[in-house]
């Protein structure tokens, strides 16, 4: 109860110094100097018509990088504890969705075309809304679906850590290449930047969408694998 | 509209901490902790947004040229995309936490889990 | 000053005539206390007696050697103290080797006598002359305290740490001494005096003959004879520094003998009225009456 | 500026707010994280508001999506395993 | 050079690289972990070395080639590649030292690590705020992986109570980007600094921002998460979170502040010396050494924060501060968890097992040293220009609050120590994993070269190429040897440098060089006794000479400070060596730290901030504040002569030490005190503090010591204590001499400075050697030893005869001078209390030599032996020394007394043949010597004569008056040899100082105790305290908008 009450005053107080912040909020007018930077160069500078993606993947590419290894990392722990403590032997699957026959046939037919939709959304990303983490995300829904049909189906372990690695590896020499036949690390500039607003476009940006699409749908994989499933390999 | 959205994600950020705080069940804390990080990426999006603009794709309704004037400042997005991430990695890195505690202790009671202190 | 082969046989006469001084007074003072007490007393002679039975006996017990030196220590205490304070003022017959030390090296001579002494006592492994040992210290220091407090006093009242020059500054007339210039001083001194004679009331420590306890007790014979020589010079060797410090010294031997007499009459006198103390009492004492006026003949020197 | 964007956020903030009141309150563990998916879901109506398609379809994905799931293997887990109280 | 780039480069390649393994190549997997790791920190080690010689630039590292701010930049500049050394040398030897958890988890947890020590790197290099975030998640994540390595399932728990805070933090940290970002238009660290953040309105953004950043530096009271991480994770893990880790958040934090103005830097400062404080006070109350090593950790980072809020004084020297104090916490931290991880058992005195590993005890002491800041550490010099910084600025105040601190976390550390050394310990030795323990020393080995590093970038010498160090240092790597070449050579050490630097000494120098070098030379003869190689008593001894030396030669106060700690230190070692004297070596450290800290604020009051100042220029210091140098270097050095109040350390100091070690550390280390004081008063004379003269004062002190020691020491019943007490006694004579500041009363000190060195020394030795003899200290379980050791009783007789001041030997010329000195002062009343000692010093002088010789001889000891031979033959030398000096006082001193009188107007002594005359008296120690002989001899012969057939008769045939003692035993009366005068005096005696530093003492254990209360242990309880503590401060620092 009194920690009730001493976390409503402190939430108070806290508040008050959002209501501050918010009160004291006043719009830009127009462009900052970095946003306006973006888009004025962004174009000419990396051939993308996404900002964002521009910015992901290009400018702020080692956030990105960094937000990849995070869920490089999250996996990898995710695997390791639950590796420490099986589950009973027998206990397996979720238990929430009984998997039933519509989910099953249901699941065949839609995989594919959700994974076709992941790399659609990857691969467009200096284009379109979306990237490589959105299609990532997509990628592994079509696992989790495989996973809800049948929960005691096994994935190679192996093969997901392959593209993981696979790609990470890629992305960091990528990055590498940047530093030395471009500009800078990461640098986009290594691939010509092509027609702009055309798929095979923005030098590396599809490139490495494409391998954080890849990479961060492994890793989503395995992370909801390693919580479905009881046993490693 | 951008005063909504802060204050709403102000408001959101204050009722996932009063959820962390006060819930003793390790998943419910977990469980406000990604509705407050909702809320700081919405206050951190609606920062970005200026009212009257677009988003800054410049695609054909958006010609490169007119982009400073016309489109919003695209930084908080690219921040906010990469926050989600993180939060996702931290929720997850978090139940796979509250999972082993509760293999080990048989509880999810954070109250309980106080073997070291002082 | 220096030294002149001559010194010594004038040294050796003072001794002498203070030896023989001191066997009669001791007797004298003796006497007067048993008249106190409505006592007849010993003969005049009776301290000679006893002195001369002691050094005449022979005794083959040893307990060791500084059971054997300890009464060695003793009299060389008092022997020294004799010698290294001036006995008549302005007579270089008896000035004895005063020039080797000045007031200090009196002041801490007194203990080496006192250390020997305690020293043999102690080897003789009779617990009760650990017993007399650490009463009759404690007692000391105590007593030494006003003691050492007033002869500061004058000697900072006279700015010289030279007995010779304190007698000095005191000649011309009896005002002139320091028990009328520094009363507080002499009051204070003559309480510590009381302590270190070792009569009573203070003597509790030194085993008279009806409580066993203490270092005499332990010795015999000719160790016997060497203290009781001791206890008969080195009362007056104290008393040569008083009434040198306080009283105005002595230009002649008659006025010494005077002097001598009459201070050493307190002690007795007080002795008889009072009863003995015990030792924690005498420290109390001590500290309670004579500290203070110590101190405060210090501070308004 | 027209109105309709206005009261679509004031009626998404109230939403947000009342099932992020749910989430925090209510008595069973997975009502609290439906509504909190829920939450992320109109969080990411509010995005493209807000001008932001690329968070909004982030935000249902993993938000929304994923992030639900991953609560829901876990309480699996802990439920086959004993811990059925929430 | 390669890009620092490659530093992120190579540790997520390499980490990537590890998922195509295949799970079962796990001596593969660490093999290719071990070289990224060696890969990183070559990198950053070479970048480190290149900007440390100037043969590189500060560099800035762009991204996707395009300028800052527009994307992400990285820097290296000198502090970067510093920190980076730190970082990734941490990581290597971590990985090195994990390599069982990481062999047993596999490649997973290797990439996990890689991506820590990445992580750490990133936060080191970035100047991207949001970046700065990116890397921090990497980094709790990761954290939150490593500590599964643990085998200690409660590390689980701490994880995730670790998570839930930094989900706090993470809030507010995106908040306070995210409207920075708003108001400056950018995310570029750099670009804040150009333009003030509150000027615009974005205060709160930045104080949010802060806040959280502050967060990950465990500030108190919300860093319970962290202390449970420290006290559950694997050791090796833990090296990382203090010492990588925190360095890094550190930086980051620095960072940022350094962006945001003078105006944060309070606020740095306030949470900074809170959390430094509060840390190392509830440090006092653990018992668990991990969980300890955690609050030193968070006290320490704290201290650094609290250093970077000086920034705006410390210019130039701030990297060399700030740097010195994070470098020597990160080595050491590191060095200290690491070696937890070869301790099996969590409590303290667990560590008792080291000893088995004598080089893991000096690792374990490099480590404590470090930690504190003793020389020759980078954070000792931190501490020295820090001092002198702050004072300068007038910053005084936050000086003090950090000294306390630093001395409460020695007296934890140290006393830590002391229950590694002195409590039991286990016979079997363990076996340590080889890899494991290699990792130690390497910590250790990089802790003396940053030390060494440290010392040749300061602007003074450098103390590991100053002569004496070396050599004492050197007596480490000779430990192996038998103890009696080593005390060959430290003899001849001792004497050659005597030898090389007496040339240049003035008298003065030349009383205290003989009392140290050559005293200590013959003291070192009593060590010959001892047989087998005497582990851990050499290095210690030679560092307290060491110190010695070098603080007579000490020019600068740099110099002389120094000095005074190396001796300081040295002398605690050897205390500590002691059977009992644990506690007691404890207490003499705290006094002698706390006192040395005095010294540093003294010396740079005096400074004024511009160190180095030479000694003799204490003589410039004017004004208001010369007063205070005054009082805080008198407290300084009074601490080492233990004067009353400040005296309670000594007697279990000096008492519980080895036979050996007692002289040293009473009779040669108490001196350097009262050089110091005599430097003191010599420079600056008399001072008046609120119109009270100082001396005056020290006058006071002096004669209450002289007082109070005598009489404590009479009612000992140990006689080691005895002789300590008294020590305390003559201590005060001495400072009573000093502090009459006139030609006599200096002389009289410098007497008992002679005096002390030869009497004490002998009477400790004595004491010594019998009671390695009799097997006890208590003097009334001895007795009659006079004719078994007749040698040891001689020894004895002419040490009282010279202490207690009975002509005719040199005791009493120190009386002698003494009395002649007071005829001129005018302060009559603490003279009064001098007297007063004096007798009762004879008191207890006659009780050591009565007890101990005289009377009857215990049964169990009829077989004793005199004292060994090397024991004696010191003692006979100092016989020989006091009749000597006895006859002769003038060798010594005349050419002091010249020396003096260059000081003082007043005329001297005159020293004319073989009579010593003042202006008062007269003093003719031959003549005295001659009468007294002659009188003496004459009565013994006469005493011959009459009784020459004495023998020595048993004493049980001795008639008693009264009774036959039924027992034997109970015949001996020593007990409560002073019953009288402690019936009339005890009152004095009520232990009130040691009352008044117990309730110290116990004020603080209590605080702690309660304090650590708020650490429930329930994570959300910390969440709350997170919240606190930004609230708290948001409120504090007045609703910034």
């Amino acid at each position: 109860m009194i920690r009730k009450f001493a976390s409503v005053v402190l939430l108070l107080i806290l508040g008050y110094a959002f209501y501050s912040l918010v009160a004291g909020f006043v719009p830009d007018g127009e462009l900052n100097r970095s946003a306006a930077y973006y888009a004025e160069n962004t174009a000419r500078e990396t051939g993308a018509q996404n900002i964002v993606t521009a910015i992901i993947v290009t400018y702020r590419g080692l956030d990105t990088l960094g937000e990849v290894t995070v869920l490089f990392l999250t996996a990898a722990i995710v695997a390791q504890v639950l590796s420490h403590s099986r589950a009973p032997a027998g206990t397996r699957g979720s238990g929430f969705l009984p998997a039933g026959e519509l989910l099953e046939t249901g699941t065949r037919l839609l995989v594919p075309l959700i994974l076709l939709f992941g790399v659609y959304v990857f691969v467009n990303g200096h284009l379109t809304p979306g990237g490589g983490f959105q299609g990532g995300a997509i990628l592994a829904s079509a696992m989790l679906l495989l996973l809800l049909a049948d929960p005691m189906r096994r994935f190679s372990h192996r093969l997901i850590a392959k593209v993981e690695s696979i790609s990470g590896l890629t992305y960091v020499a990528l990055g590498v290449m940047g530093l030395v036949l471009a500009g800078g690390f990461l640098d986009n500039r290594i691939l010509p930047l092509g027609q702009f607003g055309a798929l095979f476009s923005a030098g590396a940006i599809p490139l490495i969408y494409s391998l954080i699409g890849l990479k961060v749908g492994a890793e989503f994989s395995s992370m909801l694998e390693s919580l479905e499933e009881t046993e490693d390999r | 509209m951008i005063t909504i959205a802060m204050t709403t994600g102000f408001v959101l950020i204050l009722i996932g901490l009063y959820g962390a705080l006060t819930n003793t069940n390790i998943l419910r804390m977990i469980v406000s902790f990604t509705i407050a990080s909702t809320g700081v990426n919405v206050v951190l999006v609606s920062v970005g947004y200026m009212p009257g603009r677009t988003a800054p794709i410049l695609d054909d309704a958006v010609p490169v040229g007119s982009a400073t004037t016309s489109i919003i400042d695209p930084i908080p997005q690219a921040l906010v995309l990469t926050a989600i991430v993180i939060g996702l990695g931290v929720t997850a890195l978090m139940l796979a936490y509250a999972y082993r505690l509760f293999r080990i202790r048989q509880t999810l009671d954070i109250s309980k889990i106080v073997e070291l202190k002082w | 000053m220096s030294f002149e082969w001559i010194q010594i046989p004038y040294a050796l006469l003072t001794l002498l005539i203070v030896f023989v001084y001191g066997v009669f007074m001791t007797t004298i003072i003796r006497k007067m206390g048993a008249r106190a007490g409505g006592r007849y007393g010993i003969r005049l002679y009776q301290t000679f007696v006893d002195l001369a039975k002691n050094y005449a006996l022979r005794s083959h017990i040893s307990h060791g050697i500084m059971f054997y030196l300890g009464p060695v220590f003793r009299l060389t205490g008092g022997v020294g103290l004799i010698l290294f304070v001036p006995t008549i003022y302005g007579s270089v017959m008896h000035q004895n080797f005063a020039f080797a030390g000045d007031l200090v090296l009196a002041l801490y001579f007194v203990f080496f006598g006192t250390l020997g002494m305690a020293l043999g006592a102690g080897e003789s492994g009779h617990p009760y002359s650990a017993v007399g040992i650490t009463r009759g210290l404690s007692q000391m220091t105590a007593a030494e305290l006003p003691f050492v407090l007033a002869v500061f006093a004058v000697s900072l009242q006279y700015q010289t740490l030279s007995i010779t020059e304190i007698v000095a500054a005191q000649q011309g007339g009896f005002l002139s001494w320091t028990l009328f210039t520094n009363p507080i001083a002499v009051v204070a001194a003559m309480i510590g005096f009381l302590g270190t004679m070792m009569r009573s009331p203070f003597d509790v420590f030194l085993a008279p003959q009806e409580i066993p306890i203490g270092p005499p007790t332990e010795f015999h014979s000719a160790y016997l004879a060497l203290m009781q020589t001791n206890r008969i010079l080195f009362p007056i060797a104290k008393i040569v520094i008083y009434m040198n410090l306080f009283f105005g010294g002595a230009t002649n031997w008659p006025v010494f003998f005077l002097k001598v007499f009459l201070i050493y009459l307190v002690s007795a006198l007080v002795g008889v009225v009072f009863p003995r103390f015990r030792v924690e009492q005498s420290i109390r004492f001590f500290l309670i009456w004579g500290l203070p006026l110590g101190i405060l003949s210090i501070l308004i020197v | 500026m027209s109105n309709i964007p206005f009261v679509m956020a004031l009626l998404l903030a109230v939403a947000m707010i009342a099932a992020a009141l749910v989430a925090v309150r209510a008595t069973a563990t997975v009502g609290a994280v439906l509504a909190a998916g829920l939450v992320s879901l109109f969080a990411s109506v509010m995005f493209l508001l807000l001008a932001a398609p690329d968070v909004a379809m982030t935000e249902a994905a993993i938000g929304s999506g994923l992030t639900t799931f991953l609560f829901f293997f876990v309480m699996g887990r802990i439920r086959r395993e004993g811990g059925g109280n929430d | 050079m390669v890009s620092a780039i490659f530093i992120i480069v190579v540790g997520l390649g390499a980490a990537f690289a590890l998922g195509l393994l295949k799970d079962s190549w796990r001596n593969g997997a660490f093999a290719l972990t071990m070289a990224a790791l060696a890969v990183m920190s070559w990198i950053s080690i070479s970048w480190l070395g290149a900007l440390a010689s100037g043969a590189a630039q500060p560099t800035d590292i762009l991204t996707a080639g395009v300028q800052p701010p527009f994307a992400i930049n990285l820097r290296v500049g000198l502090a970067e590649a510093g920190l980076l050394s730190v970082i990734t040398l941490t990581g290597l030897l971590s990985a090195l030292y994990l390599r069982d958890a990481l062999m047993q988890q596999g490649r997973r947890s290797m990439a996990v690590l890689l991506i820590a020590i990445m992580a750490l790197s990133g936060i080191v290099l970035t100047r991207d705020i949001f970046n700065l975030f990116v890397f921090f998640e990497l980094m709790v994540i990761s954290t939150g992986g490593l500590v599964l390595l643990s085998d200690d399932e409660r590390a689980i728990g701490a994880g995730f109570k670790y998570l839930v805070v930094t989900q706090v933090i993470s809030i507010l940290l995106l908040v306070g980007i995210i409207f920075t970002y708003h108001a400056q238009g950018s995310l570029n660290i750099d670009d804040f600094a150009a333009q003030p953040l509150a000027a615009k309105g974005a205060g709160l953004a930045f104080f949010l921002l802060l806040m959280a950043l502050v967060l990950e530096l465990k500030p108190f009271p919300a860093n319970g998460w962290a202390l449970d991480i420290y006290e559950s994770a694997h050791p090796g893990f833990s090296a990382i979170f203090s010492a990588a880790s925190g360095t890094a958040a550190v930086y980051a934090a620095d960072k940022v502040l350094a962006t945001g103005g003078a105006e944060w830097l309070p606020l740095a400062t306030f949470i900074g010396l809170f959390t430094f404080l509060a840390s190392n006070i509830l440090a006092l109350r653990q018992d668990n050494d991990r969980r300890l090593l955690g609050y030193s950790s968070v006290a320490q980072i704290g201290l650094v924060l609290a250093v970077i809020g000086q920034r705006d004084i410390l210019g130039d020297q701030f990297l060399y501060i700030a740097g010195g104090i994070l470098i020597a916490h990160a080595v050491a931290k590191a060095g200290l968890f690491w070696i937890s991880g070869v301790i099996t058992r969590r409590e303290l005195t667990a560590w008792t097992v080291l000893r088995l590993n004598p080089p893991l005890v000096v690792a374990f002491a490099t480590f404590l040293a470090m930690l504190i800041g003793l020389p020759p550490f980078p954070g000792f010099y931190a501490k020295w220009e820090l001092a002198h910084h702050l004072v300068a600025e007038g910053r005084v105040a936050v000086l003090v609050l950090i000294l306390i601190g630093a001395l409460i976390e020695a007296g934890y550390l140290f006393r830590w120590f002391g229950l590694a050394i002195k409590r039991e310990a286990p016979v079997a030795r363990p076996k340590y994993a080889p890899g494991k323990v290699l990792v130690i020393y390497a910590a250790a080995l990089l802790g003396w070269y940053a030390g060494y590093r440290w010392g040749a970038l300061s602007q003074y010498d450098n103390l590991l190429q100053a002569m004496p160090l070396m050599v004492a240092l050197g007596f480490l790597l000779i430990e192996g040897l038998p103890a009696r070449i080593k005390n060959v050579i430290a003899i001849a050490a001792l004497c050659v440098w005597f030898w090389l630097s007496y040339g240049s000494f003035d008298p003065l120098q030349m009383i205290f060089g003989v009392i140290f070098m050559i005293g200590g030379a013959v003291i070192f003869l009593a060590s010959f006794h001892e047989t087998g190689r005497r582990l851990g008593f050499y290095p210690p001894a030679m560092l307290m000479y060491a110190g010695l030396a070098m603080l007579i030669v000490a020019e600068s106060s740099f110099a002389f400070f120094a000095a005074w700690e190396v001796l300081t230190i040295g002398s605690y070692f050897l205390i500590l060596r002691g059977k009992k004297s644990e506690p007691h070596a404890l207490s003499y450290l705290m006094f002698s730290l706390g006192g040395a800290f005095a010294i540093l604020l003294g010396f740079a009051l005096a400074a004024g901030g511009t160190a180095p100042l030479a000694i003799a220029d204490l003589a410039q210091v004017t004004g208001a504040v010369a007063p205070w140098v005054f009082v805080l270097l008198a407290i300084g050095f009074m601490t080492k002569t233990a004067a009353i109040g400040l005296h309670i350390w000594l007697p279990g100091a000096h008492a519980e030490a080895e036979a050996d070690v007692s002289p040293m550390v009473s009779g040669v280390l108490l001196k350097a005190g009262l050089y110091g004081m005599f430097l003191l008063l010599m420079t600056m004379g008399r001072q008046h503090l609120f119109g009270v003269d100082l001396t005056y004062v020290l006058l006071w002190i002096g004669a209450l010591s002289a007082l109070l020691g005598n009489l404590m020491a009479i009612f000992q019943e140990d006689a080691k204590r005895l002789l300590a007490y008294s020590s305390i006694g003559q201590m005060g004579y001495a400072l009573f001499g000093l502090a009459m500041m006139n030609h006599l009363g200096w002389l009289m000190a410098l007497m008992f400075v002679i005096n002390h060195y030869v009497y004490k020394s002998l009477l400790f030795l004595s004491v010594g050697g019998v009671a390695k003899r009799t097997g006890t200290r208590d003097m009334y379980r001895m007795g009659g030893l006079i004719k078994l050791m007749p040698l040891s009783f001689i020894a004895v007789l002419i040490g009282i005869i010279t202490m207690s001041g009975v002509p005719p030997l040199s005791g009493f010329g120190g009386r002698w001078i003494f009395y002649n000195a007071i005829m001129t002062a005018d302060a009559r009343l603490p003279m009064v209390l001098v007297f007063l000692s004096g007798p009762i010093a004879f008191l207890y002088l006659f009780r050591l030599i009565h007890t101990i010789f005289l009377g009857q001889l215990k049964d169990e000891h009829r077989q004793l032996k005199d004292a060994p031979f090397w024991i004696l033959l010191p003692q006979m030398i100092y016989v020989a020394f006091l009749l000597g000096f006895a006859v002769l006082p003038g060798m010594a001193l005349r050419r002091v007394d010249a020396y003096i009188g260059e000081h003082f107007t007043e005329q001297g002594l005159s020293w004319e043949g073989l009579t010593i005359t003042s202006e008062f008296g007269y003093w003719s120690p031959v003549q005295i010597m001659i009468v007294i002989g002659t009188i003496f001899t004459l009565l013994f012969l006469l005493l011959l004569a009459l009784n020459h057939k004495a023998q020595w008769v048993k004493q049980f045939n001795i008639v008693y008056a009264a009774e036959r003692p039924f027992r034997p035993e109970t015949t001996h009366f020593a007990w409560n040899f002073f019953a009288p005068y402690r019936r009339a005096l005890g009152f004095l005696l009520a232990p009130l100082v040691t009352r008044f530093w117990g309730a110290i003492t116990n004020a603080l254990h209590e605080t702690a105790e309660f304090t650590r209360k708020l650490y429930t242990g329930n994570g959300q309880t910390y969440a709350v305290h997170v919240l606190v503590f930004v609230v708290v401060l948001y409120l504090v620092a007045g609703g910034i908008s």
